[in-house]
């Protein structure tokens, strides 16, 4: 399951994606929209896409998880368009036969998805509105 | 390279001249005003010098940090770049 | 939320005990009974508790993560009784401003647990049983 | 201690005796046969004491590893166990 969307994300189907009898280890990462950013307080937050090439970057990761980090089955699904404070904006599950190889690669995920995969995100504040720009 | 002159006159002529999009996103294009640049540069021509007349022609983009993904992949500055190419100029990513 | 408990976990419930608006990041942590084990073939699982001291172990180990590890929330269930395979043993959600704590946490919480928790598992094969003793 | 030889005569008399409980669990359990051993040891006695005495008459423990618990916390070898304590041997765990 490796999906950008405007729907809210269902966090049980992103489980339940990475369900596996032999799997006894599962780790999900979620990010959810904060209500403060840089002592400034966050009412919304706008996500945009370029999908197309969104879709390949996870799905890429997802391969290379699946390929060299240990993990049996991944699943990553970012939601795009207008957000409110406490809605999920990204989940990475990630499911391993034991525990180590789990947290690490849902950890390298994340981190990575941050880095490359070109989403961004408008946050709109009380006064204003701002593109973060995190990973020049 | 199976193409021949006559199936498409231009494929492989050196001074062919040919449209090119580049696609714009976020902050950057905000900055610019548009989601789509359209420029006609001289081919065959690398990311680099894309990346060079693209700033010659948009100023604007000059004090910008942006990668370029040629068909929807991060490109290095040497690549080669053909007219059919999907171009797009990626600003500093923040999703998550 | 700390429970040590007969009850399938709600993984769901276990996820919504940690959201808060200032809370950016979730790591959930889910233990599953996996249908192998040390090469043998595993029909069921029985966990049994000291359960006093396990939930008061749990709720220790709980106020460490606030208080040295840079959480906000956390919530642990340990599941005990008969579990089949592929049902969620033990579910460990930890929120935090930034990823960075929420995963360190987790994991910390998850290790601990396996550590201190006065909880055991035998596990049923085909042809037999055996308490399993991990953290002698 | 505020209690006087009145309210409990055997309080405070160094060679009261009074039986505890020690419960077991898991394979513990299983080895023993039972799930709650009741011994008779001289007050005051610690949890290293404790330890010998229970090995000693349920030889079975011998080669266990076996932690201690009184009032439902890891107690160190030097502890002193009461007779109102909770003591329970804790064999390896293996949660999660």
């Amino acid at each position: 399951m490796i999906h950008v969307t405007e729907d809210s994300i269902d966090l049980d189907a992103v489980l339940r994606a990475v369900e596996g009898d032999g799997e006894g280890a599962v780790v999900l990462f979620v990010g959810r929209v904060r209500n403060h950013s840089r002592e400034r307080e966050v009412t919304q937050l706008d996500y945009e896409a370029y999908r197309g090439m969104a879709e390949s970057a996870l799905a890429e990761l997802a391969e290379t998880a699946l390929r060299d980090h240990g993990a049996q089955r991944v699943a990553v699904v970012h939601r795009v368009g207008r957000l409110k404070v406490g809605e999920a904006a990204v989940a990475v599950a990630v499911s391993s036969a034991h525990r180590p190889e789990a947290f690490e690669t849902c950890r390298w995920l994340i981190d990575t998805l941050k880095e490359v995969v070109p989403i961004w995100k408008k946050e709109r504040y009380s006064d204003g509105e701002e593109w973060v720009a995190e990973h020049p | 390279m199976s193409n021949t002159e006559t199936d498409s006159p231009e494929v492989g002529r050196p001074d062919a001249q040919q449209c090119m999009h580049v696609l714009l996103f976020a902050g950057l294009a905000e900055r610019l005003g548009c989601a789509r640049l359209t420029l006609n540069p001289p081919w065959p021509v690398t990311v680099a010098e894309l990346q060079e007349r693209l700033v010659s022609e948009w100023p604007e983009l000059a004090p910008v940090t942006f990668r370029t993904a040629v068909n929807q992949r991060y490109a290095l500055d040497s690549e080669p770049v053909q007219p059919e190419d999907e171009i797009a100029l990626i600003p500093p990513v923040s999703g998550g």
